[in-house]
Order: C-alpha cells, then sequence, then structure tokens
C-alpha cells in the first residue's frame, strides 16, 4: 500500500482539529473546553501549514493560540471562583442531544453542497513556496484599505474593551 | 382652460369649513390653545357654506328642465415615475345636480347641528375642539362629494372616518366611548382595506389602456363599461375581476353605511355626543357609502350596462340581498332596544338598508331620494332625542314617558319626524320609501322567481317594523306615565338654540318629498328628481360631451322613457314597474297603518313598556279588546315572543360573533359553547374565532421564541436558515 | 520589492481623494478617543459639539462626492479597475442617510438622561465608527470590504449597546448582541467562502462573470445565498436573523437604539442589494439542465427574499401585538418593516427584465420615510425616557395632555408606520404595493396587507394610551432643542405624504 | 490510492462548522459559547484558505488575505465580548448565559 506522508499528515491533522471540537461540546467544565479548543485550533493551524499557507498557519498559532485563547482564560479565571468543580448548572450543558443533532443536520447540508460542486481544481497556488513576501505585498498594494481601516477598528475596540472592562470608578469609591 | 365660476363656489364651498379648522389649529399651534369663538368661526363658515349651496341650487339645479350643466376641472397633484410607467392622480372636480344636493343637505344638517351644538354642548370640557372637529369632519364630507376621482375620493372617506373616531371618542374619559371610537375605527379598516383593493384592481386593469394618465377618474372608469359592454376595452376578458373590484368596492360601503354583517360600530357610535349622532351618524356620513356606490353605479352593474340589461349583474344581486337583509335585522333589533339613541341607531341601520337595496335593485334615483328624506327626519329624530336627554339627563326609555306635556315643541317635531320615517302618506318619507318598495317589486317582478322576491319582502316586512318600533320610541318617550318622577320633574322645553333647528328639520321632513312628485316643483314636466338624478344623467355629467360619451349614448338605450327600440329586457323592466305601483301603494300604506296601530295599542293602551309587556291578562284590557282577543293574544304570545326571539337572537350574533371579533378574542370560548346549542351558524362563527386568536396565539408562538437565552436564539436562527434552504430549494425545484 | 512599495505609494496616492469622508471620519473617531483620555474633566456637551462638527465636515466632503462614479483602491485589471469600494449614486445616498441619521442621534444622546454626568468621547467615537462601518458597507464591491465593513459597524456597535456599564439591560443586551453578530458573521464568511471557491473571487465584478458560467447547480448557489443572507439579515433585523433585535433595543440607550433601528438596517440593506445586484447581473448564473442543454435561468433571490419579506412583516408584526414594552414594541415593529422593505428588494430581484422592475425608487423612498418616522418615534421615547423614565406603553398614558407636541409627533409617527394618509408611510407603503402587484408578487402584497391590518392593533395601543388614558403625572417639559428636533423630524412626513411627486423623482436616482 | 483533496478539506471544515454551532447551543457558560463562535469562525477560515490552495486563480491570494482579516477580527470580537461579559459578571455575579435573560418577553 502507497501511503504518501502528505495524506497521513492530512488525516492526522484533521482528526486533531475536529474530535477535539466535538469534544468542546461534551467537555464537563469550562477549563477542558478551553484545552479542547486550543487542540482544535492547533489542528487547524497544521492543516494551513499543509495548506501552503505558512504564514496564516503561523498566525493562526500566535493570534488565536496566543492571544485569543489566552484572553478566554483569562475571562475564565476572573469570572470562576473555581474553574475546575462548578455546579453542573453553571458550565455544564443545556441539552446536549439537540445541540448535536443539530450539529448533524447542519453538516448534512454543507456536505452535501461541499460534495455536490464540482470545484475547479488545479488552478490554485499549489507551488508551496513561502507566502509571507506576497502576503505582505498584497497587505500593503491591493488590500491597503482593509489594513490601513482595520487599524483603526482595532484602536476604537481596544479603548472600547478598555473602558468596558475597567472596574467603575464610582464603584470603587462607594 | 378656463375654470368656471361654478367650480370656484363648489370649492369655496368645501374650503371654508377647512378655513374654520386651520383658524383654529393654527390659533392652537401658536398660542397654545383653541380661540374661545371657534363656535362662531365654525358656525359662521358652515352657514356662508350653506348659502352659497342653497345659490347653487336654486340658480342652477332648479333652473332648466334637467337641472344644470355639469362642470368638471381637474388639476394634476402629482406623477410618480416617468413615461407609461407613471401612476398619476389629478385632482378631478365635477359638479353637478347630484353634488349641489348632497351639498344642500349636508350643509343644512351640518349648520342645524352646528347652531344646536352651540346650546347642547356648552357646558363640556373642550367645547371649543368640538366645534373644530365638526369643521374638519364638515369639510371632509364636502370634499368627498366634490371628487370625481375614485383615489381621491378615497382620501377624503379616509378622512370623514379619522373625524369620526375623533369624535365619537368625544368623551374619552369615559371608557365605552374610547372602545367605541375603537371599534369603529377598526372596523371601518376592514372595508376600507376592501375598498382600496378594488381601487388598485380597477386601477390596474385601467393603467393598461390608458398609461401614464389618471386612470382612476370616474370618467375612465364610466369609458371602461361602455366598451366592455361593445365588447372592447381594457375589461375585455376581466370580467369577473370587475365584478370583483365592484364588490370590494360595495365591501367599503357596507363599513362605512353599517350593512350588516358589518354594521356593529354603528350603535356603538352613539357613545359619541348626540349632536355628532345627529351629524355624522344618521344624516351625512353613513350616507357617504351609499353615495359612493350611487357613483359607482355602472362599475356595480357591470358590463350589461350599456345595453340597460344589467338586473343579472351579480355585485347587485348581493347588494340588493345585502341592503334588504340589513333592513330586516336592524329593524327587527330596534324592537327590543331600551336606549333611546341606540333605538335610532338600529332604525338608521335599517334605512340604510333600504337605501343600498334601492341601488341593488337598479335604481339610484330612489336610493339617492331615500337618503335626503332620511337626513331630514333622522337628524331630526335625533336632535330631538338630544332634547329629552338634555332633560331627563337619561338615555334609557324607562326615565321618560308622560314627556308630551313638558316639551311640547320637542315632541311635536319628534311626532312629524316619525310619521316621515314610518312612511305616513304626505310626508317625505312616505314618497321615497314607496318609490324603493316599488323599484324592489319591479326588480321582483321582473325577475318573477322567489328569489326575485326576496328584496321587496324583505323591505315590506320591515316597512311595519320601521313604522311599529319608531312609534313605540315616540310613545314609550312622549305619552304614558312619566318612569321617572324625580327626572320628570325637573324636566323642561329645551332652549330656542335646540328647538328652531328642531322646527326646521321637522318642516324639511314635511316637504322634503316635495322635489320627487310627478308634478314637482316645475310643474308638469314629468319626475323632476328622477330627471336629474339617474345614472345616464350621473355618467353623462362624469363624461361631459365627449365623442366617447356621444358613442355610449347611441348604444344606450333610455331607460326611463323606454324608446321603441329598447330590448325585451329592458321593456319588460319598465313594464312592470308600471304595474307594480299601484299595489305596492297600498301594501306600504297598509304596513304604517298596521304598524302604528300596533305601537298604539300595545304602548299606549296597554301601556305595556316592553313589546312582550303586554302579557299580564288585565281585566278592563281585555274587556276593551275583546275583539281583538285571538289576534292579541297569539301577537303578544307567540309572535312578539317569536320576533323578541329572533331579535333577541340577531343581536345575540351581532353581540358575540362581530363585537368580540373587534374587542379582544379573549372572552371567545364561553360565546362558541353559548352558540353551539341555537345557532347553526357555528362554523362560520368557529371560523372567524379562529383566525382571530390564532394570530393571537402565533404572535404569542413568535414571541416565546425570543426568550432572552442566547443558545435558542442560534438554535431557532440554524433552523430557520434550515427550513429558507429547504422552501427556496423545493420552490426552485 | 522596491517595485512593490512603489506601487503601494502609488495606490494610496490615487485612492486618498476618493475617501475623503471616510478618512474625515477615522480623524473624527481618534480625536474623540484622544480628548477623551488627555483632556481631563472635558464636558459631554464639547464632545458632542466635536462630533458635529467631524460629521458636518465629513458631509460636506460627501456632498462634494455627488455624482462621483469610481472605484477605489484596487487592482487593474485587463477590463477594468477593481476597487475595494465603489462611489456611485447608489453608495452616496446610503451614506448621506447613515451620516443623516448619525447627525440626528447626537442631540438625542446629549438628552438622554443616563449620559448627561459622564464622559461621552468614546460614545461619539463609537458612534463615528460605527458610521464609517456603514460607509463601507454602502459601498464595497469587494465580499472582503462587505466583511469589513459589518464587522466595523457591528463592533462599534456592541460596545454602543453595552456602554452605560451602571445598566445591567445593556450589558446584557450586548453580550447577547455580540454572540449572536459573530454567529451571524460566521455563517455569512462561511457562504461568502462558497461563493469564493466556486468563482476563485473576491470582487463583485469577477464573481458576476465566473458565476455566469459557474459549474455549481442552482440548488448549491441557493444554499451558498442564504448562508450569506444569513449575515445581511443580521444586519437588516429581518427573519430568521431578527432575534437579537428586541433584546438589544431594550438593553440600548435610546438614542442608540434609534440609530440602530434606522443606519444599521440602511446600510444592511445597501451591502446586501449591492451584493444582489452583481450575483444577478448578467441575468443570472447559466445552469446545466436537462439533456445537458444549456439554459440561462434568473437565480432564486426572488424566491429567497420574498419568502423572508414576508416572514419578517408577520413575525414582526405577530410579535408586537403582545410586547408592552415601547422600545421592544418598536423592535417588533421595525422587523417588520424591514419585511415591507425586504419586499421592494424582492421586486428589485425579481423584476431585472420587467417593464417597472429592477427600480430601486421605492425602497429609496420609503427608507426616506421610515428616516423621518422612525427617528421621530424614537426621539419621543427618548425624550420623555428620560424625563419620566417611561418603559412601557401605560408609562406613556395621558402624554396627550403631559406634552402635547410630543405626543403629537409621535402619533403622528404611528400613523406613518402603520402607513395612514397623509404621511410619507403612506406613500412609501403604496409604491411598494404598487411595484409588487405589477411585478406578480401580488400574494406578498396581499400578505402586506393583512399585516398592515395587523400592525393597527399595536400602533394604535400606543395612540390609545396617550390620548384615550388618564395619567397623574404633571406637564412635562421638553425643552425648545427637542421641540425642534421632533418639528424637523415629523413636518417631513406631511411633506412626503402630500406633496411627494419631487421626492419621487428624487428617489428614482440611486438605481445602478 | 487516496488522494487528498479539496473535498476533504470542505469536510473538515463542515465538521468544524457544525461543531461549532453545536457548542453554541449545548453550552450554558458564556464563554464556552465563544469558543463555539471561534469554531465557526476557523471553519470559515479553513475553506478559504484551502480554496487558496485549489480553485483560486494561481497568482492571487484573495483567500489567505480574508483569513488573515478573519483572524484579527475574531480576536477584536472575542476583546469585546470578553469586556463585556466581565461588566455584566461585575452586575450579576454569573456567566451563565441562560440566567442572563431578562431581556424577554
Amino acid at each position: 500500500m502507497d501511503i504518501d506522508f502528505g495524506t497521513i499528515m492530512f488525516f492526522a491533522l484533521a482528526l486533531v482539529a475536529v474530535v477535539p471540537a466535538f469534544m468542546v461540546v461534551l467537555a464537563r467544565d469550562i477549563v477542558r473546553v478551553a484545552f479542547w479548543l486550543l487542540a482544535s485550533l492547533c489542528g487547524v493551524a497544521g492543516l494551513y501549514i499543509l495548506l501552503g499557507a505558512d504564514f496564516i498557519g503561523l498566525t493562526q498559532v500566535l493570534v488565536y493560540i496566543g492571544g485569543i485563547l489566552v484572553l478566554i482564560l483569562f475571562g475564565i479565571m476572573m469570572t470562576s471562583k473555581d474553574p475546575l468543580r462548578q455546579k453542573a448548572g453553571a458550565s455544564g450543558q443545556r441539552s446536549v442531544v439537540t445541540g448535536l443533532v443539530t450539529a448533524a443536520i447542519v453538516f448534512a447540508v454543507l456536505a452535501a453542497v461541499v460534495l455536490g460542486v464540482g470545484f475547479e481544481e488545479g488552478k490554485g497556488r499549489s507551488d508551496g513556496s513561502p507566502t509571507t513576501t506576497a502576503l505582505g505585498e498584497a497587505l500593503l498594494t491591493d488590500y491597503v484599505l482593509p489594513f490601513e481601516l482595520v487599524s483603526v477598528l482595532l484602536l476604537f475596540v481596544l479603548c472600547g474593551a478598555a473602558y468596558m472592562a475597567r472596574r467603575r470608578r464610582e464603584d470603587a469609591h462607594a | 382652460m378656463q375654470m368656471p365660476d361654478t367650480i370656484l363656489i363648489a370649492l369655496l364651498i368645501v374650503a371654508l369649513p377647512l378655513a374654520a379648522w386651520t383658524i383654529g389649529f393654527l390659533h392652537a399651534a401658536v398660542r397654545r390653545r383653541l380661540p374661545a369663538c371657534q363656535d362662531w368661526i365654525s358656525t359662521v363658515a358652515v352657514g356662508v357654506s350653506l348659502a352659497l349651496s342653497l345659490y347653487l341650487m336654486f340658480s342652477q339645479v332648479l333652473a332648466g328642465p334637467a337641472g344644470m350643466q355639469a362642470v368638471t376641472h381637474s388639476w394634476r397633484w402629482f406623477a410618480i415615475g416617468s413615461g407609461d410607467n407613471a401612476f398619476v392622480l389629478n385632482f378631478d372636480v365635477l359638479v353637478d345636480n347630484l353634488t349641489v344636493a348632497m351639498f344642500c343637505v349636508v350643509n343644512i344638517v351640518a349648520f342645524l347641528v352646528h347652531v344646536y351644538s352651540r346650546s347642547y354642548m356648552h357646558a363640556e370640557d373642550r367645547y371649543p375642539r368640538f366645534f373644530l372637529h365638526l369643521s374638519l369632519f364638515t369639510f371632509s364630507m364636502l370634499g368627498l362629494l366634490v371628487t370625481s376621482n375614485l383615489m381621491m375620493l378615497f382620501i377624503f372617506w379616509e378622512l370623514v372616518g379619522v373625524c369620526s373616531y375623533f369624535l365619537i371618542g368625544f368623551f374619552f374619559l369615559k371608557k365605552s366611548a374610547g372602545d367605541a371610537s375603537k371599534k369603529a375605527f377598526v372596523l371601518n379598516r376592514i372595508g376600507d382595506a376592501c375598498f382600496m383593493a378594488g381601487i388598485f384592481m380597477i386601477g390596474g386593469l385601467l393603467a393598461k389602456q390608458w398609461p401614464g394618465e389618471s386612470v382612476l377618474s370616474f370618467q375612465r372608469i364610466w369609458e371602461s363599461i361602455a366598451m366592455l359592454g361593445h365588447g372592447q376595452g381594457p375589461w375585455i376578458g376581466h370580467e369577473s375581476e370587475v365584478a370583483i373590484a365592484g364588490l370590494l368596492v360595495f365591501v367599503g360601503c357596507m363599513t362605512k353605511s353599517a350593512q350588516f354583517p358589518l354594521h356593529v360600530w354603528l350603535p356603538d357610535a352613539m357613545e359619541g355626543p348626540t349632536p355628532v349622532s345627529a351629524l355624522i351618524h344618521a344624516a351625512t356620513m353613513v350616507a357617504a357609502g351609499v353615495y359612493m356606490i350611487v357613483r359607482m353605479f355602472p362599475l356595480m352593474a357591470g358590463k350589461g350596462y350599456v345595453s340597460g340589461d344589467f338586473l343579472d349583474s351579480p355585485a347587485l344581486w348581493v347588494i340588493a340581498f345585502i341592503g334588504g337583509i340589513t333592513a330586516l335585522f336592524s329593524g327587527t333589533i330596534a324592537l327590543v332596544q331600551t336606549d333611546l339613541k341606540k333605538g335610532l341607531a338600529y332604525s338608521t341601520c335599517s334605512q340604510l338598508g333600504y337605501m343600498v337595496m334601492a341601488v341593488g335593485v337598479g335604481s339610484i334615483s330612489a336610493g339617492m331620494f331615500h337618503l335626503f328624506t332620511h337626513a331630514f327626519f333622522k337628524a331630526c329624530l335625533f336632535l330631538g332625542s338630544g332634547s329629552v336627554i338634555h332633560a331627563v339627563h337619561s338615555q334609557e326609555m324607562k326615565d321618560m314617558g308622560g314627556l308630551r306635556a313638558k316639551m311640547p315643541i320637542t315632541y311635536a317635531t319628534f311626532l312629524i319626524a316619525c310619521l316621515a320615517i314610518a312612511g305616513t302618506p304626505l310626508f317625505s318619507g312616505f314618497l321615497s320609501k314607496e318609490a324603493v318598495l316599488g323599484q324592489a317589486a319591479a326588480f321582483g317582478a321582473h325577475h318573477d322567481s322567489l328569489l326575485g322576491w326576496v328584496p321587496f319582502t324583505l323591505a315590506a316586512v320591515t316597512a311595519f317594523l320601521t313604522a311599529f318600533y319608531m312609534f313605540r320610541l315616540l310613545f314609550l318617550t312622549f305619552h304614558g306615565k312619566p318612569g321617572d318622577r324625580h327626572k320628570f320633574e325637573h324636566a323642561h322645553e329645551s332652549p330656542a338654540a335646540m328647538t328652531m333647528p328642531l322646527v326646521v328639520l321637522a318642516v324639511l321632513a314635511l316637504i322634503a318629498g316635495g322635489i320627487a312628485l310627478p308634478f314637482g316643483l316645475d310643474l308638469g314636466t314629468g319626475h323632476w328628481f328622477q330627471d336629474r338624478v339617474n345614472d345616464q344623467v350621473l355618467v353623462q355629467n362624469t363624461m361631459g360631451n365627449t365623442p366617447a360619451f356621444a358613442d355610449m349614448q347611441a348604444n344606450m338605450v333610455h331607460r326611463h322613457d323606454p324608446l321603441p327600440n329598447a330590448n325585451e329586457a329592458v321593456s319588460s323592466f319598465h313594464h312592470h314597474a308600471h304595474t307594480v305601483h299601484m299595489p305596492v301603494l297600498l301594501m306600504s300604506l297598509c304596513a304604517v297603518l298596521i304598524g302604528i296601530s300596533a305601537a298604539w295599542l300595545l304602548f299606549v293602551r296597554r301601556r305595556s313598556h316592553d313589546i312582550v309587556g303586554g302579557i299580564p291578562p288585565l281585566a278592563k284590557a281585555r274587556v276593551v279588546m275583546s275583539n281583538l282577543y285571538y289576534v292579541d293574544w297569539f301577537y303578544c304570545n307567540r309572535v312578539v315572543p317569536t320576533v323578541k326571539d329572533i331579535a333577541d337572537l340577531a343581536k345575540a350574533f351581532d353581540k358575540s360573533v362581530i363585537d368580540a371579533l373587534v374587542n379582544g378574542v379573549a372572552r371567545f370560548g364561553t360565546h362558541i359553547a353559548w352558540f353551539a346549542g341555537r345557532v347553526d351558524s357555528l362554523v362560520v362563527d368557529g371560523a372567524v374565532n379562529g383566525s382571530g386568536s390564532s394570530m393571537l396565539a402565533l404572535g404569542q408562538f413568535f414571541r416565546g421564541l425570543v426568550n432572552g437565552k442566547i443558545q435558542d436564539y442560534v438554535k431557532y436562527t440554524v433552523w430557520g436558515l434550515g427550513l429558507l434552504m429547504i422552501w427556496a430549494v423545493l420552490a426552485r425545484g | 520589492m522596491q517595485n512593490s512599495i512603489e506601487t503601494a505609494r502609488r495606490i494610496v496616492a490615487e485612492g486618498m481623494s476618493g475617501i475623503i469622508p471616510e478618512i474625515l471620519l477615522c480623524a473624527l473617531v481618534c480625536v474623540l478617543l484622544l480628548a477623551d483620555l488627555f483632556i481631563r474633566g472635558i464636558k459631554p456637551r464639547t464632545t458632542a459639539w466635536i462630533a458635529v462638527l467631524g460629521f458636518v465636515a465629513c458631509g460636506a466632503a460627501l456632498i462634494a462626492r455627488n455624482g462621483v462614479h469610481a472605484e477605489v483602491f484596487g487592482w487593474q485589471q485587463a477590463d477594468g479597475m477593481r476597487g475595494m469600494l465603489l462611489n456611485d449614486q447608489f453608495a452616496w445616498f446610503f451614506q448621506v442617510f447613515v451620516l443623516a441619521t448619525a447627525l440626528v442621534c447626537i442631540p438625542m444622546a446629549m438628552d438622554h438622561a443616563a449620559f448627561r454626568a459622564r464622559r461621552m468621547g468614546e460614545f461619539y467615537a463609537l458612534l463615528a465608527a460605527a458610521t464609517l462601518g456603514m460607509f463601507l458597507m454602502a459601498s464595497a464591491t469587494n465580499l472582503l470590504m462587505a466583511y469589513l465593513g459589518i464587522e466595523f459597524a457591528s463592533m462599534a456597535s456592541y460596545l454602543a449597546t453595552a456602554y452605560d456599564k451602571r445598566d445591567r439591560a445593556g450589558s446584557e443586551g450586548g453580550l447577547k448582541y455580540v454572540i449572536y453578530g459573530s454567529v451571524a458573521s460566521g455563517i455569512m464568511i462561511y457562504g461568502l467562502s462558497l461563493i469564493y471557491g466556486m468563482t476563485g473571487s473576491l470582487h463583485y465584478t469577477d464573481i458576476a462573470q465566473a458565476l455566469h458560467v459557474s459549474a455549481a447547480t442552482e440548488g448549491q448557489l441557493l444554499i451558498a445565498a442564504i448562508l450569506i443572507f444569513g449575515g445581511f439579515a443580521y444586519k437588516m433585523a429581518a427573519v430568521p436573523m431578527h432575534f437579537w433585535c428586541p433584546d438589544v433595543y431594550e438593553g440600548a440607550p435610546t438614542p442608540f437604539t434609534a440609530y440602530l433601528s434606522v443606519a444599521s438596517k440602511a446600510a444592511g440593506f445597501a451591502v446586501f442589494v449591492r451584493f444582489l445586484a452583481a450575483f444577478t447581473a448578467h441575468g443570472g448564473p447559466t445552469f446545466t439542465g436537462f439533456g445537458g442543454m444549456e439554459f440561462e435561468a434568473s437565480f432564486g433571490w426572488p424566491v429567497i427574499v420574498a419568502a423572508a419579506a414576508a416572514l419578517s412583516m408577520t413575525v414582526g408584526n405577530l410579535g408586537a401585538l403582545w410586547q408592552t414594552n415601547v422600545k421592544r414594541m418598536l423592535a417588533y415593529s421595525s422587523i417588520a418593516q424591514a419585511g415591507y422593505l425586504l419586499m421592494a428588494v424582492a421586486v428589485y430581484a425579481a423584476g431585472h427584465d420587467k417593464p417597472n422592475g429592477g427600480d430601486l425608487a421605492p425602497l429609496v423612498f420609503y427608507f426616506i420615510a421610515y428616516f423621518f418616522m422612525n427617528l421621530g418615534a424614537f426621539h419621543v421615547i427618548s425624550v420623555v425616557g428620560s424625563r419620566t423614565g417611561a418603559v412601557t406603553v401605560s408609562d406613556f398614558a395621558g402624554l396627550g395632555r403631559r406634552a402635547p407636541w410630543m405626543a403629537f409627533g409621535l402619533g403622528v409617527c404611528m400613523l406613518s408606520l402603520l402607513g395612514m394618509p397623509p404621511t410619507g408611510g403612506f406613500v412609501g407603503k403604496m409604491q411598494l404595493l404598487q411595484t409588487a402587484v405589477e411585478n406578480n408578487l401580488v400574494w406578498l402584497a396581499v400578505l402586506a396587507g393583512i399585516n398592515t391590518a395587523i400592525s393597527a392593533f399595536y400602533y394604535f395601543k400606543l395612540l390609545k394610551s396617550m390620548y384615550l388614558e388618564k395619567s397623574a403625572g404633571g406637564v412635562i417639559q421638553s425643552g425648545s432643542a427637542n421641540l425642534a428636533v421632533l418639528a424637523l423630524l415629523v413636518a417631513p412626513l406631511f411633506v412626503l405624504g402630500l406633496a411627494f411627486s419631487p421626492i419621487a423623482e428624487f428617489s428614482r436616482g440611486f438605481g445602478f | 490510492m487516496l488522494d487528498v483533496s479539496l473535498k476533504h478539506y470542505l469536510l473538515v471544515a463542515a465538521l468544524m462548522f457544525a461543531a461549532g454551532v453545536g457548542v453554541i447551543i449545548s453550552r450554558r457558560n458564556a464563554i464556552a459559547v465563544l469558543c463555539g463562535v471561534e469554531l465557526i469562525l476557523n471553519a470559515a477560515a479553513l475553506n478559504f484558505v484551502a480554496f487558496n490552495r485549489y480553485s483560486a486563480p494561481s497568482g492571487r491570494l484573495d483567500g489567505q488575505v480574508f483569513t488573515i482579516f478573519i483572524i484579527i477580527l475574531a480576536a477584536a470580537e472575542a476583546a469585546i465580548a470578553l469586556a463585556i461579559l466581565l461588566n455584566l459578571f461585575q452586575q450579576t455575579n454569573t456567566v451563565d448565559v441562560d440566567e442572563a435573560d431578562t431581556l424577554r418577553e
């Protein structure tokens, strides 16, 4: 049997991406939820690299895993008294069955579309060369406007989020 | 185009009340209160308006054998879009015999009501505001009369409805008044929606023929009807749509003119001040529906209009039946009312049924004639009832009785109006009612089938009932012993400001019938009123001497003087109209006599207060009435209870089905159960309830989905998108 | 490398002049944030005036852009420019619309009780940022730009909704808004990725050309289209993406609720209609039909949009029947209004080849009327709520006596929302119905008529409460500035209702 | 021999999307709901990258650029959501979104 390395990598990474994603539904407590999410996002990062998107893969690790997930963990720590042993109500599930059934139906519909469409293959960017330079060029030429605008967005979002999360001074005095 | 003087005067007539309203409104806007002399401003405005109307009447309509030469004018109001796709609306104005006559009626009643209200409403809060509303109402009503464009007519129609809403709810601090105004408004929306749908259907069909023109003017509609008669034009192949459009327009009339089963708002509207009841809910606004179908008559008549062979038009059949049923239905309910104004309200419904039926059986002359006479005597009755209520501070007839001596002028005028509405010879109501009955009989004879005679039968029974219940009201109010001694002691005749309008109206109720006497005012020239107000004249007026009308006229059979070339159906109708004339005359005389005598026997001789009150066999009465014993017994114990049961049942139907639909559907379960044992109309009833409550239940359902839980929102959203996908894929295949 | 930098410099230099209003809004955001940070004790009034100045400057730049038709910031292709934004009349109208809404919301925010004693610079900065996002939504011709615009507007809206930190309802509304909004944008970008996969491009022009020869079946395209529609419908607050709407409207500060209900909805329609127009250009995709024959079928947008329109108006009106909270009631009412507006879009989508179809004038006209009637209603609710704490319908009892002009204004707005003459709402709705009937969507027009009848119940509930019910409260001092704003919002409704020819003509100038 | 093709990546993305929907529907904790949102966003991002690799015009990186923006905006969104959540937590002392349901009727 002739199985090449790429195929093995794909299935391994796909498992790493998908199984933890479903474990997020099933996990017992909120900290496990966060770590299953971490695993899933790592799997996706691997898939990006497998797809030749090296820069995106690294960004995924840096921003998502280094940023968003840490943010989420901070959120968990600031809002939970004992995140690993909460009473079932606060961190548990509402109805796993409804969730999974809906997920199954959603998957069925999406799978029907993606399998049904005869997407043209083979004309994409498959040379595997590093993308960082090309992405940098794209962001400063064709996509310079969104690139600049998103900086404004980050500015007001960070100010707003800081304002929102700051302890209220009037409360502190009271 | 030079504007004729007549148009100018007509517009002035319309604009004067608007000016009065505007003065008051601007004053309120600037000074934060209405002018103290708003009553004078409004009264003078409508007075001048009345004088101008009378001037038009005497200088134009009364001169010449066929009345005035109709004048039209139109202004471009707006155009949406451009070229052939534009939707254009003109402000079309038409002044003809009918307009001027209606001007006079509306202005006379409005002016008298203004005068009357200055005394009647004086002690009320918001007295100036009352006149402000009256002015706006008068303006809207007059505007409605002067337009010759369906869309404009609809706009004024809505304005009239809004004024009615304000005025019914004038005592809005009283919960019942607020509810009544809401009910009137909501119910009228049903009719308005249908009316508008009808207008759209008409407009849509006509727009294909005359793209980029103001197609909703009457002229275009008549032209299309004329073309349809010749098998051409925009309506060929759309005959059923034209019929449906006609019926939709008629539903608009049914709500405004309180036709069964959409009449229930009118009795409740009596929560408004009594002068309003007189002006709006008896004499003028409710007649707007009749006026509208009169103007729309060719549309109702449909394809056969040109050939004169239109009595088979399905729309006309529906109209005739609805009118007849309303007349009888409301008449029976009026029998058991204990509230004076409600009794009058049901009688109004009943009389409106007559007018609608007259149009349905093919004679707009008879319908309009009855509208005119009815305006005077019903306004007189309402203002009279206001005078009584003013005196005894109660609307219940059990608190009245014996007021004849205390209030002689009110009594005399009320009596004259009662005689008129009952259809006593020499009074105006006799002639107009006889005209309606005669037409209904001719309709029956013409069709010569059981179904064809139904309208006439309904009308004939109603004629008897009318005499009976009107005199019941009269006797219970003014004759017999006082019901409430204390109130009786304090009762007194109303001041002159209130009695003078009564006298004027009573005189008009007496003589207004004169306009339709065969010899008329201009002696010996045929049927005076009929010559001036009939469908051909109306159509001619609108279309003017255009080639289209010349063509139409050439092919149009002159129905009122059948020519030798008239076809068979038409001559048959005229033949019948002449042969049934005398029997109908006699029959309606009998109905009046029997009705009045029965009322007299029961309420004056037997001193009964209720129509079943004669049951206790008083010895004295039995001796006196021994000859009539069995009749009396049968009448009191069989007929009257039966009639009363029917009336009760009808009233219950009224109350539970239609009221509850409007007032809210919550209490309905019990009504359904109650109904199940009695009425066969359970199915209909259930359907009506079902749609109402299921609407609320659906609302509850959709509201329930938004339960505050974000996870569920996402869940429903995903399901919703899924359903949308399924639907889209299925719908597109 | 050097070459790329040169290219970048050239693109920026060429593009800057096309986005002056947007740059001014960016500057306004920064100035307001900095003012709040560095000027101690800056008064709310001062920041409000800075915001007004900024918006007016932006408006002036926008007016100068009227009549321009240009793609800006993008790349050159053989058959023309592929810009990120397309400045045309359609975008111009919606940008003016959004800017005007923001300007009206400033006096409302200045008057708002909960905002009086706090630093408001950040709030106005968020308002400016949301406006900027909606500008992008109106003119985006690239999927990335459309997504960025939507997110821009959404994120500013999340923060502004939760702006009053002491208010639990605001925080809760904000949290739901951000979660729901993220899900909606997730669904949308999933759909966008499918379209990208089918066409290989993010630019509308290329997508339109590629779809024309796409190998996807219509059903598959429909599913992708519905996923994308989900994201747009969320901005329009249309069914089935309406769930956030009642909670957020109730929780957000009333001035911002007003902004959301008018500007956000308009921007949602703008971005959707532009996408739709691209999608249905070239007469829609070609499909391989029975027996391998190629045929061109107009794509199923009318079906989707008509269904969403029907559902929106029905769900909105039925849901509103039960509401007692006025803002919540207006939330449902705005869902229903989205349904009426979608009816115009369905006609537009259905009518590319019909005489009166493909016409955006009814949509534009209804939006003009909607601007005045909805902002007027929220203005009154905000003013009265700030002074009396009124939130439920019964709290408005006796308003006809307590604040006659406010009650009158609210009454006119209610009648206009209901579609009664002689207000602009009536004329707008008539035009919607007329075009629907002309384009064989009679069933939708009939449903809209029935819905109008249903909606009378709840609009009149408020009217009845104001005029027919008693209340013990005293006279409310509305303030002359508020009355002036009210007059500016209500008077045009009568103009739109009576002398609407010029405006109807004006509204014809904003198609593609 | 099983060749890894576009479809495989798309199926992985579809599974992640479905899992994200499942998480949002079935979780109580607001932070867990946010994790579900991240899964959905990642599914779309993975689609973009996969399409860019297989079926986009070869010279362009549109899909990858789009993915970068998705990641940036997801970060911003998470920051906002957590900030609002912290504020709500200060008022109500719970992160159970099931209990944050006072806005309803």
